[in-house]
Formats: C-alpha cells, structure tokens, sequence
C-alpha cells in the first residue's frame, strides 16, 4: 500500500520541513528582539512527524496541531505572517486577535483548529468533528496530534476510547520526543511504546521513526485510509526527539548530552537532504537555493508581521457570545 | 393544548427539536435503547435511530468534548449528564474548551448539555447537587433552569437554535411532580428572560427552578398574614434578567433571594452584588439569602429535608424582613 | 505459586458468598416495605469476584469497593447491620450518620474506604494510600474495584498510570459484567478482554473467571504478592455477568434471555455447592445449615438495624471541616 | 530576619515544614529536579530526594486523587498544579472527593493544593486565571491567597498544617516583584483571619492576591484628593473573615469589591451578600465591584492591560462612590 511520490512531492517534503525550522528560527531572533511575546517553542528535530504526516491528509480533513506541529500547518496552508503576528501579539487575518497565544488560531476551511493549552482535551473534540462528518457524509478524517506526556491525561483516554467505539475516522499521532517538559517519558509511562496503547482501546496502533518524512506520510497515509474507509480509528506513534528544551527559556540541562548528540545524527532535514541527493532529486545548489527563497520569504512576511498593528482594546469585549460578535468575525 | 408532565415537556422539545433540524443530535450515556435513566429520551432512539441518538461510553469529559467538536461542524448536539453532579468531570472541557471557543478562536459552539439536579429524592451527597455556581464565573457559556413544563419545552428549543454553548439543568424533583397545559405548536421561551410568577408588593423573592414552587406556596400562605411576596422565577441563570430584577427591587424595596445550592458562593452573590450596586437607593432592608446550609447534600430524610429550603423558612425569613 | 486452601477456608469462601447474597436478598425485601431509603443494587452472579478476592488480602491492605462489591466489605469486617442500617438511612456506629448511601462506608481500620459515585475517581485516590503506605513502610496493598464501563473514564486511566509508574503496591480488579447500565460492553469499549489494558501500562494483566472464588482468590494472591514484593501495581479482569438489572428499578429487558440463560448455568454460589460437596468439604445438609444459620443471623442483624434511630437533623450541619467536627467522629 | 521574596517565602515555607514533619511531602508535574516551571520547589529534590518530592506524570487528576489517599493514611501531601488553570481537570476530585470526605465517611483530608494564579504574565486563556469562584460554592474546601511574602510563607505553613484541603493559590505577578523582611523562625498566618493593609476612613476596599497592591497604590493617589481608602486583605477566601469585612463596613460605610477575576459570579458577589445581609443598616451608598470584564483572559499586551483591574478604574469608582 506504499504510495509513490512524485519528484514535487519529495522536494515539497523538503521545502516545508524546511520552512518550519526556518520560520522558528526567525520567530528566535524576534524573541530575543523582544517583539515575541511570551513564551517561544520550537520544534527543532520533530519536522518530519509534523510535515509527513499533514501531506496525507487532503482538502476537508481537519487537524489539531500542538506547539510541535507548526509545519502541519504550514502544510495545511498557514501563511509564515500569520504565525508572526500570532507569536508578536498582533491583529489582522488569521490570527486571533490577540486573544490567544502562539499556534492557537483555528480555520475550519482550512482544516486546523485552535488547541486549548489543557492537554489531552483536544481528542474528544476531533473525535466530534469525525463524528460530525460521518453524519454529513463528509469523508472528513481528523488528525489530532499530542506528546508523549499529554497521553497520561484523563481526557486522552475518553477521547480515544470514544472515537474507537464509535469507529470514527480519527487518527491520532503521539510524538513521542523522550521528554514532557523535564520529565522523561519513563517516569510519564512505563511502556517502551506508546503505540501499544491502541491495544487497549482495541484499534491499530503503529510505531514510525518520526525523523523520516516518507516514512511518517506512508504510515499515515494508511491509516488516512482505514479512516477513510469507514474502519474506525487508530494510534501512530512517531519516535522523535525534542532538540531544544520545553521552551525559550528551557536550556534542558536534564537532557544527556550523549543522547541529544545520537539524536543530532538522525537530524530529519540534514538525513532527508542526503536521500534526496542520493535520489537525484535534488543537488547541494539546488537546496541551497530552496533554503535562501524560504528566506527571503520570510524575511517579507515577518516585516509584513511586524507593521501589523495590536488589536484595540476594546475590541477584546467582544465575540464573547453570537449577540456580541464582531462584525469582522464570520468563521 | 394538552397536560403533560415537566419530563415529557423536554421530551417534546428534543423531539420537536430532532424534527425541525435534521442536525439537531443526542449523545449521553443509556439515553438510546434504554431512554435515558429518567426516561427522558424515551423513544426518541426507536425515532432516530443509532447516528442521531447515542449511547456513549462513561466519560463525560469526552461527551462534552465530541458535542463540541461536533458543534464546530455545524451539528448540533445536545449531550445528557446522566446526573448533572457529573458534569463536574467535564468541567474543563466546558470551561476551558466550549466557552472560549468563540472568542479565541472564531468558532461558536451551539451545544446544548442537559441533566438532572437537584434534591429531595434522597439522592446523597452525589445525586442531588445544584451546580449552576460552578460555571457562573465563566464567560462564554449560558445557563437555563426551568421551573415550568412549558418553560421546559420552550427554553429548551432556544437552548438547542442558541449560537452558543448552553447548560440546561432539568431539577429531577419537578419531572413528574409537575404538569400543565401547553400549547401543541413551536413556541420558545427567550433565554435571559426572567418571569413574574405572582405579582407582590412587599418583599421580591428571586429564585428559580423547584424553588418557584416553594415561593409561591409560601406566597400564598403569607397572603393571610398580609404579606404579599412578588415571585420573579429567573428561568436563565446566565445571562440573567438584570431589568426585571432591578424592576422587581424598585417596586417592593424589599428583597429575598432564595436557593436550593448551599449558600457560601451560591448564585445568591451575584444577585445581592447586582442588586446593591444597582439599586441601592430602592432598598429598604438588608438583602436576605435563604438557601441551603453550608454542607454537602446529606441522604437521611431527616437530613436531607433539614437540609432543603422550604415554604417555612422562607416564610420565617419573609416575616422577619417585613418587619424590618 | 497456588495457595493450598485448608478446609476451614474453603468453607469460609462459601460463607460469604451466600452471607452476601441473603443479604442483598433481605435487602430486597426491606426495599419491598419501603424500608430502604433511594436505590437498591445487586451483586447477584458476582460474589465470587468481591469475595475470592478480598480474601487474598491481610488486616492493613485497603480495599475501595463498588455496588457489587458488599462481598468484599463482608470479608473485610462489615456487619450486616451496619450495612442494613446503610441502607435504611439510619444513624449508629458504622454508618455515615445518614449523610451518604448504600455502601459509601468508611472504616480505614478495617480497611475499605467510602467510594464516590463519580466512577474512576478511587483508582487514584487507591493509588495514594498505596504512596503513602510505601513511605510508611507499611506494605500494604490496595485493591480498587470497578466495572467495564468505569474503565472509560478518565479518571480510571490516570489512576491506573499513575500507580504503574510510581510502582504502587495497588491491584485494579476489572469486574467485566458485560454490561454498564443498559450499555453492553461492546458499545463501552471494544476489547473483548479488558485486561488487555495492563499493556497500555506496561504492567501485568490477567484474566480470571469472576464465577469461581478459588481461581479468583489465586489470581488475586499472586497480584498481591507482587504488589507486596514491591513490584508494582496490576490489573485483574474478572470476566462474571450482572444477573439482575442495574439496580432494584431496572428490570433489564435490554439484556438477552440466552445471554441469562448461560450464566445462570454459572453462578458462582451454585458450582461452588458443587465443588464442595465433590470434594467432600460439605454435605447437602451442612450446606443447609450454614445458609438457615445465616438467614437467622441476618434476621437479627436486620431488626437491631430497624430499632435503629434516624439521624438528628441538626447533625448534618457537622463535620463539614475539622473544626466543625462531632464529638462521636474519631477517624 | 531576611529579605525573601513571595517565591522564595513560599519555597521556604515548604522546605521548614518537610523539616518539621516527615509526613510532608510534595507530588506535582518537573517539580523534582527541574524545581518546578516558576521553580518553587528549587532545591527541594535534591534536599528530600525522590521519595518525598515526586515527579508526576501529566495527570491533575490523578495528583489530587493520589494526594487525599496519601492524606488519608496520615501524610500531608502538597501537590503542585503548574498553573492554577489546569486545577480544572481535578474539579471533580476536589469537589467531590477531597471536599466531602471527612462529611460523609468521617476521614479528613489534610492536603494542600497550591500553584500560580492570574494575570498580567501575557500568558492569554489558559495561563492566567484566577479559579477562586469555581470552587465557592463547595463546602468542605478551604482556600487562601497571599498578597504579601510574610503571608505566602505564613499562609502555606498553616495550610500544610490544617486538617481540611486547602486550596492555596499564588498569584505569579507577585512571584519576583515583590520582596520584603519576614522572620527566620517559625511563624503561621491563619486561615480565616483578613488584615487591614491601610486604615482609612471613607472607603473600604475589600481586596485579596495581586489586587491589594493595585488598591494601596491607588489610596496613596487619593489620599492627595482626601479621599481615604481602607485596604482590608482577605488572605483567606474561605472561610473568609466576616467580622473583619463587617468591621470595616461599619466603619466607612461605603464598600468597593475588588478582585482580577472576571465579574459576574466572581468572588465579590460572596462578599456583597454578606454585607447586604448583615451591614444593610451602616451602608451610605451602593456595592461596588471593580473587577476584570466578562471575557477570557487576553493574550496581547494592550488587550490583557485593559482586561485588569488597576489603580486607575479603581480610583474612578472610589471618586464616584465618595461622592455619592
Ligand atoms: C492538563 C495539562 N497539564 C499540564 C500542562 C503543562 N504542560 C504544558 S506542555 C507540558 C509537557 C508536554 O509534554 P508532551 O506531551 O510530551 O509534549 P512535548 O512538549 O514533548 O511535545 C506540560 C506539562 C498542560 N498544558 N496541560
Ligand atoms: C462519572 C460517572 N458517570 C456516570 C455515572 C452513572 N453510573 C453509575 S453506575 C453506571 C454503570 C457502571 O457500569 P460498570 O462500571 O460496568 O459497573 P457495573 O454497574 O456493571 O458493576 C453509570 C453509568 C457515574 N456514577 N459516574
Ligand atoms: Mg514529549
Ligand atoms: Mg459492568
């Protein structure tokens, strides 16, 4: 069931693993310039999971990203000013006015809702939306994405066991990346494999390496289609490794040094570079030239971004409730 | 017209409902085949079937959640707790997910989640809570109790063709205590619309749910003492009726608030602070709470009518302020 | 690793489980007479579970108990009086002064605590006496009862992990009666064996027939030897049947004939009559008097439950907060 | 004495009382050698080791579950919740176990529940509220928020100390801005018992956490316009200290509510009753409640400075009510 990918697919791999990590690296330089405000996370090392796997996904589907999942959205079609303004606290389309924080902004036409930061919540919610569309003969599949930690939470385990029951087509990606915050995923599970959870909720579960992008779509592009196939839902467990600490202000000093160097080796863009070479599918120059267009896009969007105004203060009484809406909000 | 019973009032309005709107859905724990463990949904399963009336696994956090993933898809859900003390597992959701939705993220959440509260059926400590409290500092979400059958049809219908996320808490002492004529045909009781149950002059007693009924005997009894108590039923707890209130307060001078959850941080507060600020210079007494003692609900029938407010003392409370 | 049984303790077995069920049968007949204040439930089919299993503990271990576990409370000490009394809504030592219902009674003494209704909660509350128990030095052993449908909660899977990791001396009992409320539990979950869940855990799960108290009562001892060897925590699956409705009001027409059928040929009570007598522990007629001497301790048991008083009114506003405490509580 | 800040009191207040009594032990989310997210618990794994300052899996609750079992058998367990926010996910233990246990079984449940509270971090929704209403109307529960760094540390001893769970919320602003001298030996604040944080006659502003700087600030400016404010300190939520609050009523007659919490069924709907209640008679003028409006905390900077009471609103509504 390995899908074949065209020569546009596996460079489009490439170009969006590698506008997430650029586009977090810019938002560090806008951190440390103090126009981010509050916290920073990266997804250093996990843009495979997060890119893999929104590329089997297709118009309709809907996905619930977390703060590791920005190139799921970037691939969902989250333009890089949105995700500036967000982070900078800024209003304007796409962002959420101001009133949430960091990857919290939500298109249902585009496929992606606003997290809530109580982790776990999220599942029963995309296991409604995947109920929803199978009352409207919507062929919609969700994705709802979570660490490795957030799988110790009550609200993980409603959630999953409800869509398995009610055989809807939810697929939900565990990132397990070694760490929830400082604690490591032993002392948060004592499984070696979250995928063997599925088990328990009597549904498919498969473990992928989660730095290999192709590897991360044909897993789920498989699962995308049980779901789509009316077979219910099932658990992917990406193995990955969080490169940088919980946050900005997290320098991981807990991390083994020998383990953040094993990880370094499996460096999902540097390896995926390499299979591309090897593939011929691309050459030194030509990434080099991908690299510096992403760039330079960036650069525009943060400076569009960043002329972007803060939103009016007292347009925060507002869309509380329908009756005050704004007039802007249409969604 | 015809009599039926508080309980067969919310069957109507779900079924009506279920009718009107093809994406108007059930999701609760024994609500399908079963009926609900009140029977509330009685029927509607053998109606509907399987994909608009469901039976749902325990775990009422994920049952709030799915309706309100649901919700965002344009469906609109209407979950049943199977005792309302258990939505305090999905407190969180509600709190956290369903009531910011549309202000954080654009998208509003036309959910519906209904149960059972209340006491008086030796229900214990975990059957018989009254929880509208809970959520009163949450914005984004909206709170009903009806104290009529016809209240009970028609604030449900605008609970469910409400935009937003709404609690509707059904008191479980009414279901089949309570019965009236209604009308056959749609109609929908206005959520924020507060109702005069007795026209009074002297003391303003604000209440609602099964503690209307408590007012209104105590009313009657208090009529051959020459005390003449305005009975304002609330009907929706959040928002609230803040004009017909004040409008009540004005007219009397005198008000009592009266209900059946404890009193420390009981829904009385809000009411007693909108009150004072707003129509201080109406008032010509103190502004008294008769609700239940500070404790969880208790199971003995002693106890637990101990427990309760009541006509008497309520009638104990309005003497006194008379007097004042 | 099976325990050798004397015969005192084979014949122990079957006290219970028939003290347990003509105690639920007098039950039914003080709820006839509207002597039994709300619900009334039953463990019929089941005493196996609550009784083979509660014998495998020793005096310290603590047990949370559900509805159809009055059997392991009736191991653990409980009086039938106490229970009556419960259930009448009455005053006296061993009641919850007429605050709480059925069997929502505490003694830490004896060792079972006052579950909640909210399903899944005392799993980590169960989880925290065996923490505590761990620092004192105590060894003791936790045993937390729940049904099928309770393992959907939340609750029950951060309880569960929580004790896995921490490598708690607690035992999930999983009593699978195939249904949860009117809910099969096909429509709960979709394992057909709940024991399977351990794995999501990574702690052992086992099976056992929840109809024989001896196979109960072995499973159950060697969970607790791990538990008391410090190797953790576990789940057991009880796999019986609930052979009367939810409760007293519910007459079970959802639940097929056959399916009734089938189990009736497995009561516990009635293949352990056997058991006995082939093994030539018991006679017909000493099986007979055992049950009359227990229909007239209960008889008793029963009328001193009756003389008992109704709680004070003014009493319930007590013991709400330490310093509100009655005189009488000395827990 | 030593100046400490409100973090470093409450640090210290943990480390004495694991000192003082080996039944102490604190379970949380990187609490152990990470030293927790705001780093409260710094130094205290590598003092008490692993056994008695344990690291959780993600799970509130389980925490607070695990937390009254432990209480149970003796302990007395503090259980961080990284940020008050996600005390949601354990409203139903709390609530329903830990708040009932000693009513309906006869078991206390000596247990602390601590972490940060509110706003004014820009951390949006999820990272800064203030959960005080939610848990109001629960008997049983305590709760208790410092304002001062001689309280946080004074406050949390007597907590860890009382019999009863208490909920003990710390408000994260005050974390690193403020500082002050408190004592080296051992000392309580106890539960139940307000402080007048400023003598005043006109105006009692009836306050708690982060709120009683904003009213201090803002007395100093009016006492240049000769308006005298009153500053009376909550420290316990509940029980809360009525005869303080009835004192100071009588006293100014006049009251304004404070508090960061949103405003309807916010704390001050509590305080109003009571004073409408039981001060009806001293009152010269109207209730008032400054506090945040009815939306979720907002994230952007000029959206979160306009959501939080400060000394300014205050200022107009104690002009206004000076002048009423
Ligand atoms: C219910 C809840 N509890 C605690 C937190 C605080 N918190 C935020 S992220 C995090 C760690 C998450 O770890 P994991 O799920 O493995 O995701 P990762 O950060 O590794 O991608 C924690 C504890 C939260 N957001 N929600
Ligand atoms: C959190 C929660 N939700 C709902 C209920 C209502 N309820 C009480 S018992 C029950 C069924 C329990 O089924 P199961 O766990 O299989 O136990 P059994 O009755 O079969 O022994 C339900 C839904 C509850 N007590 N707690
Ligand atoms: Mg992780
Ligand atoms: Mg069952």
């Amino acid at each position: 069931m390995t899908k074949t990918l065209s020569k546009q697919q596996y460079l489009d791999f490439y170009y969006y693993m590698r506008l997430t990590r650029s586009l977090e690296e810019r938002l560090t330089i806008l951190f440390r310039q103090n126009k981010v405000v509050g916290g920073l996370y990266r997804s250093l090392g996990q843009e495979a999971t997060a890119v893999g796997s929104a590329f089997a996904l297709r118009d309709g589907d809907v996905i619930s990203p977390l703060i590791r999942d920005m190139g799921a959205m970037l691939v969902k079609g989250v333009k890089p000013q949105e995700i500036f303004k967000q982070y900078m606290a800024r209003d304007g389309e796409g962002t959420s006015k101001g009133r949430d924080l960091n990857i919290h902004i939500a298109d249902m036409k585009r496929g992606f809702v606003g997290p809530i930061s109580q982790l776990g919540d999220m599942v029963a919610v995309m296991a409604g939306i995947a109920l929803a569309s199978k009352m409207q003969n919507k062929n919609v599949v969700t994705v709802v994405y979570l660490g490795d930690g957030a799988t110790s939470t009550g609200a993980f385990h409603e959630g999953v066991n409800f869509a398995a029951v009610l055989r809807l087509p939810m697929i939900t990606i565990i990132e397990n990346n070694g760490y929830a915050f400082s604690t490591p995923t032993k002392n948060q599970c004592l499984v070696e494999d979250f995928a063997v959870k599925a088990k328990g909720y009597g549904i498919p579960g498969e473990i992928v390496d989660g730095n290999d992008v192709v590897a991360v779509y044909q897993a789920t592009c498989k699962a995308v289609e049980r779901a789509r196939a009316g077979e219910g839902a099932s658990i992917i467990e990406a193995k990955t490794f969080r490169m940088l600490g919980h946050a900005q202000h997290d320098n991981q000093s807990y991390v083994p040094k020998e383990l953040l160097e094993t990880w370094k080796e499996k460096d999902p863009i540097k390896n995926y570079q390499a299979f591309l070479k090897k593939k011929k599918l691309a050459t030194d120059a030509s990434l080099k030239e991908m690299d510096e267009k992403i760039l330079a896009y960036l650069e525009e969007e943060a400076n569009i971004a960043d002329l972007a105004p803060f939103p009016v203060p007292e347009s925060s009484l507002e869309d509380v409730y329908y009756e005050t809406q704004s007039v802007t909000q249409n969604k | 017209m015809a009599v039926v019973t508080y309980l067969e009032a919310i069957r109507q309005a779900l079924l009506e409902e279920m009718q009107r709107d093809e994406t108007v859905f059930l999701l609760g724990e024994d609500i399908g085949a079963y009926g609900g463990a009140f029977k509330v949904t009685e029927g509607l399963y053998e109606k509907f079937g399987p994909s608009r009336v469901i039976d749902t696994p325990i775990s009422e956090s994920a049952i709030v959640g799915a309706a309100c993933g649901a919700a965002m898809m344009g469906m609109r859900p209407v979950a049943e707790i199977q005792f309302i003390d258990f939505i305090s597992c999905a407190f969180d959701q509600l709190t956290n997910y369903a009531a910011k939705s549309r202000y954080r993220q654009g998208i509003g959440i036309p959910m519906v989640v209904r149960g059972p509260c209340g006491g008086g059926g030796r229900g214990g400590p975990f059957h018989s809570q009254n929880v509208e409290s809970f959520f009163l500092n949450t914005p984004g979400l909206k709170m009903v109790e009806p104290s009529t059958a016809y209240d009970a049809k028609g604030l449900l219908k605008a609970a469910i063709r409400d935009e937003d996320p709404v609690l509707y808490f059904e008191h479980k002492f009414l279901y089949r205590r309570i019965k009236e004529d209604i009308p056959e045909d749609d109609y929908i009781v206005p959520i924020g619309k507060a109702k005069i149950r007795r026209e009074g002059r002297d003391i303003s007693v604000i209440t609602y749910g099964a503690m209307v009924h408590v007012a209104l005997e105590a009313a009657e009894k208090l009529q051959l003492e020459g005390i003449d108590l305005e009975v304002v039923d609330l009907r929706s707890l959040l928002p609230y009726d803040k004009e017909a209130i004040l409008n009540s307060v004005v007219k009397t001078s005198k008000v009592i608030l009266l209900h059946e959850a404890t009193r420390i941080g009981g829904y009385a507060g809000e009411l007693a602070a909108v009150i004072a600020e707003e129509a201080f210079d109406c008032l010509d007494g103190p502004i008294v709470r008769v609700t239940a003692p500070d404790t969880p609900v208790p199971y003995s029938p002693p106890l637990e009518d101990f427990f309760l407010p009541n006509a008497e003392k309520l009638i104990k409370a309005a003497r006194q302020l008379a007097a004042y």
